[in-house]
């Protein structure tokens, strides 16, 4: 008998500076049993724990197939990931999970993707972006949205750039308060979908602010593209992860094991009232 | 090296800096972790800054420390207050709807000896505060954990929801409900344990506000418990009267009686 | 279930001491402050008998009830939740094994416990959160062991106090599962019913002799007058529909202007089961603790994420509580969050009182 | 005789350290005299005497709680003995030995505190017990654990140690069960041997000698050693009831500090605190606690402010006892207060606060709104007796580095345990006022 609530070390064997203030941590469970059992899907969230300190929701950025080197990108934010902005390689960390429902990838198979994130950027969008670049015969055209503020928000520019010039790959990026380094649109994310021309037959998938993610999904269903295929990450607050403490509830969803990731028909109505 | 830690002492009763050394079971592993470089009331070797962690006790009520807080602040990292009277001012913040000369004519034959404001301050009036631990004395749990929490390179937690979750963990029989006894518990900040209503008597409030108040229905419950005019007034303006949505409410009492 | 038998006052002194003797710790309601909770009892003379309890919105008074009535009081602020679900508990120790640690599981001391005198809204209670921690995808190891090896003798209620509304919730008053034993209790006798193959051990060990037709009809007769006598009502039709569909109803507003947020209704609540998880590391930096409190969803943290709060205003709050309690939970648990134990009633120091609430809100969506 | 140089010299202790609150001694000396002596208190001032004026005398207890974090036992007891005085209460005797049992518990707290942490340091040629905890593990620790109990016994009365929340006129709030103080008792009796061993540990430091004629002041009570009632007795002869003591007691303010002077009318500074409770009450302490006083080669009553440590460790073992006998004895009361009902009129009270003597007098309107307060801590009273003692010290020191002869007045000044944040207080109304 275990508790659910029980955490695994594990060793920081890669520091990553992706921009100030956010890292990319590759990391191991230093016990060789749970390193080689330890499976997960593309989307999945693991709970880190920083000794002592506390325990926050990352979500796994790597590659379901090589398991035994998760890959968490975190931005630092406030108490418990100041603390994780810290560590350097060799840290020994804690990990529990995976937990959450992760990316509807099989789904997404065969079929043309949209995949739009907004504000300070998203990092699981990285790690799907990526898992659909590892198998990319798989899927029909790919299509990036991202926008952002001002242009000190784009992180990543450089996979950006490379993530254009793939095949079969377009990338639109747009910032509402540009400067003259920038050379992309200007104008919030939903304007760029008046351009984005995609079958009805696409899957989209988002994560982002509620609003930005709420017009987005409205302006694909008024593109034919079905409610169920439609998909958000939503974030809500949360301590244990295994549907248990109640902080991710959301009416009658917990965000950590129905979620976080939601298809638009299931949650549509919950966008009409604020304070949910 | 050691973080270098700074306890002072501005216009206070001792309570709370007293909590290190009620830590009796800790005392000497925190003294392990930090070096207690100046402490007054502990050591007598008083060593300049620059401290990592400075915690301050007491009010400014005085000129002189009005001048020394901002010393304070120049000389340390982070800035922690503890106690009621260095985060809101304190039971003597009292004179602050009082007329100080009087006070100071009716404590001493010679008022012109004794240096003072006419106001008790809490410490953010003066300088930045990084943390602030609130209790009348502050809760020596919540102490350590707050020294623990700056060693650990994380800020403290310092919960604020009301008295009443802590009242109801301790399994605590409210003594609103079952004795009709005011209580300050449902507007008050976490931390004391719940101690008052413990012991079957209201909560007067001196772990101060809670960080979600709605004074306006509270008010009214008092008012059904008898509790009106002067005697609202009178709850509170307590210990941590001086805090602005406490002081407005009784202020907003004590005008409506006029 | 074996048939109702007659049990004499004086034998609950026997039950006890044969609990106890089976090395079981036994609780029941005892008076304590102004208020009674499950305590252990020695004897008979532990439990708060010849008392009453008075309870309206906001408003609780032990009284002067009837001479020789033992379990006279309905109910106190305390259910069986806090022997469960432990208000504060431990989970895991995590200490420090040179550069990395070890985290251990602190499992609660095994222990039996016996309850007597619990009411049927009571167990419906443990049979909820039951179905949220042990039988939901990931099981609640802590709960799972505290909630082992315990024996439960029920008390149909036969009086019901103001703010009780069980029957709408189909809760009670008659307990009809979850207990070993059940008591109806009379002016001069029990009749007892086992719901258990230990409860008819029990009753065996007991020696009680079946009750005669009129004893049993008696004892029914009064559970059902005390189901019909019932005052509050909850009208549950239309659930969880209506509240979804109004929740931009203005009555939000309105009772948020009178709610505290103070936390007492979800903390009493014997099925609320939101919990907190905070870390508690010794001052040496040695040894952390996962520690897990009751949190409320009344609390402005419980929402909060970076730079965000999803619940920021009291409105927004006590919406999600009664939304969740009465149609949510149904959606998440297959069941009501409500058991019609009235408590957040009478404990909520300002006296609001959900059927009301709903009550209004339904009459307001009708219009 | 040393040689008398001929010069001047000032000593200047900036901030006392290991003394609760804030004071500085200034000295000025020339050709071995004493020009000037100050023992400055600048605690600022926080006009207690001013605000208690309109509240609640139900309040009170909880309000002059907060006038000291070391001893807010002994402030809400004269408070609240004061207080009953005025509206008639008569306590049940389970209610006062409660009191009883957690004024034992301040006393054990207090001064254990006072012993280990302010004043061996001195002794034993450290600056703080952390230093000390050292070399000397094994006493520190054993402080810790007598400490603990202390705190433990006003925490069972009062739910914490600071500022507890239990004591109201009348009694407590909500008096404990028999189970609650058994586990009490149980920490009592493994600390009683560490209590035993404290008094001999301090008795072996090296004391300094003097012989001062001193007037002792304290309370003293027909048959128990006094804490919360008694007559007023000085060994010089005062012997008055409570409300007499302002026929022989006056205060005057000295301008350079924040407290107030207090002066026996005719005669000049005296001495409280535990020194003067065992000298006036050596018999009350029992035969065991006389025996080990003896055993010290202290001779009693003794005329050396320096054994004020050796009486502060006598009465913590004193304590420890009184606090293990009225748990024994102990049966909870029907009510825990009795009930309050305002009048009018004027209250005084006295009781041995750890430092000494503290006396409260209260003035009430008939809604029980408090007219006046007049507070007048032990550490104030103290005073003028502490620099009477640095007046004779003072030309000793000019032989000294500045040093030793700084922490020659730091140690004269410890005997008084002078816990600095109470002695900001009030005279009686001047003139002006009224
Ligand atoms: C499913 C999921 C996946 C996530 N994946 C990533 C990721 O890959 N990379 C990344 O940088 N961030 C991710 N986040 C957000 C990340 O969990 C928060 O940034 C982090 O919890 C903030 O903690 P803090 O202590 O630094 O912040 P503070 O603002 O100090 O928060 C204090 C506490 O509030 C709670 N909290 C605050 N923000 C959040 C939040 N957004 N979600 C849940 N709880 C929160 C936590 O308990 C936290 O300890 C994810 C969140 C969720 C729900
Ligand atoms: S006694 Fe006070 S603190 Fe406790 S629940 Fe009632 S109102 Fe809240
Ligand atoms: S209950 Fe209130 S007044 Fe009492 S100790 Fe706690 S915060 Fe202070
Ligand atoms: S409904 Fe009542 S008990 Fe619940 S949070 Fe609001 S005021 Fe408190």
């Amino acid at each position: 008998m275990t508790t659910p609530y029980a955490i695994y070390p594990a060793r920081i064997t890669e520091r990553r500076a992706e921009t100030s203030g956010v890292y990319t941590f590759t990391m191991r469970f230093t016990d060789p049993g749970i390193r080689r059992s330890y499976r997960f899907k593309a989307g999945q969230f693991n709970m880190i724990y920083a000794f002592g300190v506390g325990e926050v929701p990352i979500s796994i950025v790597s590659d379901p197939e090589e398991p035994e080197a998760l890959q968490h990108t975190i931005r630092i934010v406030g108490r418990v990931t100041e603390v994780m902005g810290r560590w350097k390689v060799g840290d020994i960390v804690g990990v529990r999970g995976p937990y959450g429902n992760g990316w509807p990838v099989d789904e997404a198979r065969g079929r043309d993707v949209v995949i739009v994130t907004g504000g300070l950027g998203c990092a699981p969008v990285v790690g799907l972006i990526n898992y659909i670049f590892r198998r990319r015969d798989q899927y029909g055209e790919l299509h990036i949205l991202h926008g952002v503020k001002t242009p000190n928000d784009l992180l990543y520019r450089e996979r950006f750039d490379e993530w254009r010039r793939a095949p079969r790959t377009r990338v639109y990026l747009t910032a509402d308060r540009p400067d003259k380094s920038w050379h992309y649109r200007i104008g919030v994310v939903t304007q760029l979908f008046d351009e984005l021309a995609v079958p009805a037959s696409s899957v989209a998938m988002m994560c982002g602010p509620e609003v930005m993610m709420r017009l987005a999904a409205r302006a694909f269903r008024d593109k034919g593209i079905s409610e169920d295929a439609i998909f958000l990450s939503m974030e809500r607050r949360m301590e244990c992860a295994v549907g248990l403490c109640g902080h991710c509830q959301y009416r009658e969803y917990f965000a950590c094991k129905d979620g976080p990731v939601f298809s638009y028909r299931a949650v549509r109505e919950l966008f009409r009232t604020t304070g949910i | 090296m050691k973080p270098r830690v700074a306890v002072f002492k501005f216009a206070s009763c001792d309570g709370c800096q007293l909590q290190f050394l009620n830590a009796e079971d800790e005392l000497l592993r925190l003294a392990g972790q930090v070096d207690l470089v100046y402490f007054p009331e502990a050591r007598s070797r008083s060593l300049p800054g620059p401290y990592d962690i400075a915690f301050v006790e007491g009010s400014i009520t005085t000129p002189d420390d009005a001048r020394r807080i901002i010393r304070v602040r120049e000389e340390s990292r982070y800035l922690v207050t503890i106690g009621a009277c260095a985060t809101a001012g304190g039971i003597q913040a009292l004179r602050n709807w009082a007329d100080v000369e009087q006070y100071r004519r009716v404590v001493y034959p010679s008022p012109e000896f004794i240096s003072t404001l006419s106001t008790s301050t809490p410490i953010s009036e003066h300088v930045r505060v990084d943390f602030e631990v609130w209790g009348c004395p502050i809760d020596k749990g919540q102490l350590l954990a707050v020294t623990r929490s700056l060693l650990s390179g994380a800020k403290p937690v310092l919960p604020a929801y009301s008295v009443c979750m802590e009242c109801k963990r301790r399994g605590n029989v409210c003594v609103v409900v079952a004795r009709g006894e005011p209580c300050l518990g449902p507007v008050t900040r976490t931390g004391c344990g719940a101690l008052c209503p413990a012991l079957n008597r209201g909560c007067y409030g001196c772990f101060g506000p809670a960080n979600d108040e709605n004074m306006e229905s509270f008010v009214k419950l008092l008012a059904q418990q008898g509790v009106t005019g002067d005697d609202a007034v009178r709850r509170l303006r307590g210990i941590n009267g001086y805090v602005r949505l406490w002081r407005e409410t009784a202020d907003a009492i004590a005008a409506q009686k006029k | 279930m074996t048939e109702p038998m007659y049990m004499p006052k004086a034998a609950l002194e026997n039950l006890i001491a044969l609990l106890r003797g089976d090395g079981y710790k036994v609780l029941g309601p005892v008076s304590r402050d102004a208020g009674v909770a499950f305590e252990e009892v020695r004897a008979v003379s532990d439990l708060a008998a010849g008392v009453r309890d008075s309870q309206e919105a906001g408003r609780y008074r032990l009284e002067p009830g009837v001479p020789g009535e033992i379990f006279g009081v309905v109910n106190g602020a305390g259910s069986l939740k806090p022997f469960f679900f432990a208000p504060d508990e431990n989970l895991i120790e995590v200490r420090r094994e040179g550069k990395s640690f070890k985290s251990s599981e602190v499992i609660p001391p095994p222990r039996r416990l016996a309850f007597v005198g619990v009411r049927a809204c009571d167990l419906a209670a443990v049979a909820v959160q039951d179905r949220i921690f042990l039988h939901d995808r990931f099981r609640d190891t802590h709960y799972e062991t505290r909630r082992k090896d315990v024996f439960m003798v029920a008390v149909n209620c036969t009086r019901s106090a103001p703010t009780c509304f069980c029957a709408s919730m189909k809760t009670g008053p008659e307990a009809t599962a979850g207990f070993d034993l059940s008591l109806t209790e009379m002016d001069e006798c029990f009749v007892a019913k086992s719901g258990s193959s230990a409860g008819e051990a029990m009753l065996e060990r007991l020696g009680l002799r079946t009750a005669s037709a009129g004893e049993a009809e008696q004892a029914r007769t009064l559970t059902d007058r005390c189901a019909a006598g019932m005052r509050r009502q909850l009208d549950t039709s239309d659930l969880p529909r209506l509240l979804y569909e109004q929740a931009d109803s203005p009555r939000w507003k309105e009772v948020a202007s009178r709610c505290l947020s103070c936390t007492n209704c979800t903390m009493v609540c014997p099925t609320c089961f939101c919990h907190a998880v905070v870390d508690q590391q010794e001052i040496d930096g040695n040894m952390s603790r996962r520690v897990r409190q009751w949190d409320s969803c009344f609390s402005l943290e419980h929402a909060h994420i970076h730079g965000i709060n999803f619940r920021p205003r009291i409105e927004d709050r006590y919406r999600q509580w009664l939304t969740h309690k009465l149609a949510s939970w149904i959606d998440q648990f297959g069941t009501s969050g409500c058991v019609g134990c009235g408590r957040c009633i009478t404990w909520c120091p300002v006296g609001i009182d959900l059927t009301q609430e709903v009550a209004a809100i339904r009459a307001s969506a009708i219009k | 005789m040393p040689s008398r140089r001929k010069r001047s010299r000032t000593i200047q202790v900036n901030y006392l350290t290991r003394a609760e609150g804030e004071a500085a001694l200034h000295i000025s000396m020339r050709d071995g005299e004493v020009v000037d002596l100050r023992l400055e208190i600048f605690e600022p001032p926080r006009f207690f005497e001013s605000f208690l004026r309109g509240r609640d005398s139900r309040e009170a207890p909880d309000l002059t709680a907060r006038i000291c974090g070391i001893c807010p036992v002994a402030y809400q007891m004269s408070t609240v003995h004061a207080l009953e005085r005025i509206c008639g209460i008569t306590i049940d005797p389970a209610v006062r030995a409660l009191r009883r049992l957690y004024y034992c518990g301040e006393w054990i707290e207090s001064h254990t505190l006072h012993i280990h942490m302010l004043a061996a340091p001195d002794f034993l040629g450290c600056d703080s017990i952390i230093t000390m905890a050292e070399k000397h593990r094994e006493a520190v620790e054993r402080g810790l654990r007598i400490k603990k109990a202390g705190n433990a016994i006003v925490a069972a009365l009062g739910g914490r140690s600071v500022h507890p929340v239990g004591a109201c006129i009348g009694g407590f709030t909500r008096a404990p069960g028999r189970e609650q103080l058994s586990a009490l008792r149980d920490q009592l009796l493994r600390i009683r041997g560490d209590a035993v061993e404290c008094v001999r540990w301090v008795a072996s430091f090296d004391l300094p000698a003097a012989n001062r004629d001193i007037e002792f002041v304290s309370l003293r009570h027909p048959d128990e050693y006094p804490m919360n009632e008694g007559r007023v007795v000085s060994s010089k002869g005062v012997d008055v009831d409570v409300d007499g003591v302002d026929d022989f007691f006056e205060e005057h303010q000295v301008p350079y500090s924040n407290a107030l002077h207090c002066k026996v009318k005719g005669r000049g500074p005296y001495f409280l605190g535990p020194l003067a409770r065992v000298n006036l009450n050596f018999d009350r302490l029992g035969a065991e606690i006389t025996s080990i006083a003896r055993e010290t080669g202290i001779s009693w009553p003794s005329s050396n402010p320096y054994t004020s440590i050796v009486a502060r460790a006598l009465e913590v073992l004193y304590s420890v006892d009184e606090a293990i006998r009225i748990i024994d004895s102990y049966r909870p009361p029907d009510r825990p207060a009795a009930p309050f009902e305002a009048r009018a009129g004027v209250g005084r009270a006295v009781t041995e606060a750890p430092r000494g003597s503290l006396y409260h007098e209260f003035e009430t309107d008939e809604r029980g709104l408090i007219r006046s307060a007049r507070i007048v801590p032990p550490t104030a009273q103290n005073q003028a007796r502490i620099e009477a003692d640095l007046r004779d010290l003072a030309p000793g020191l000019a032989q000294h580095p500045q040093a030793l002869a700084t922490r020659m007045c730091e140690m004269a000044i410890r005997n008084y345990d002078p816990c600095i944040s109470c002695s900001t207080h009030f005279l009686k109304l001047n003139i002006e006022e009224l």
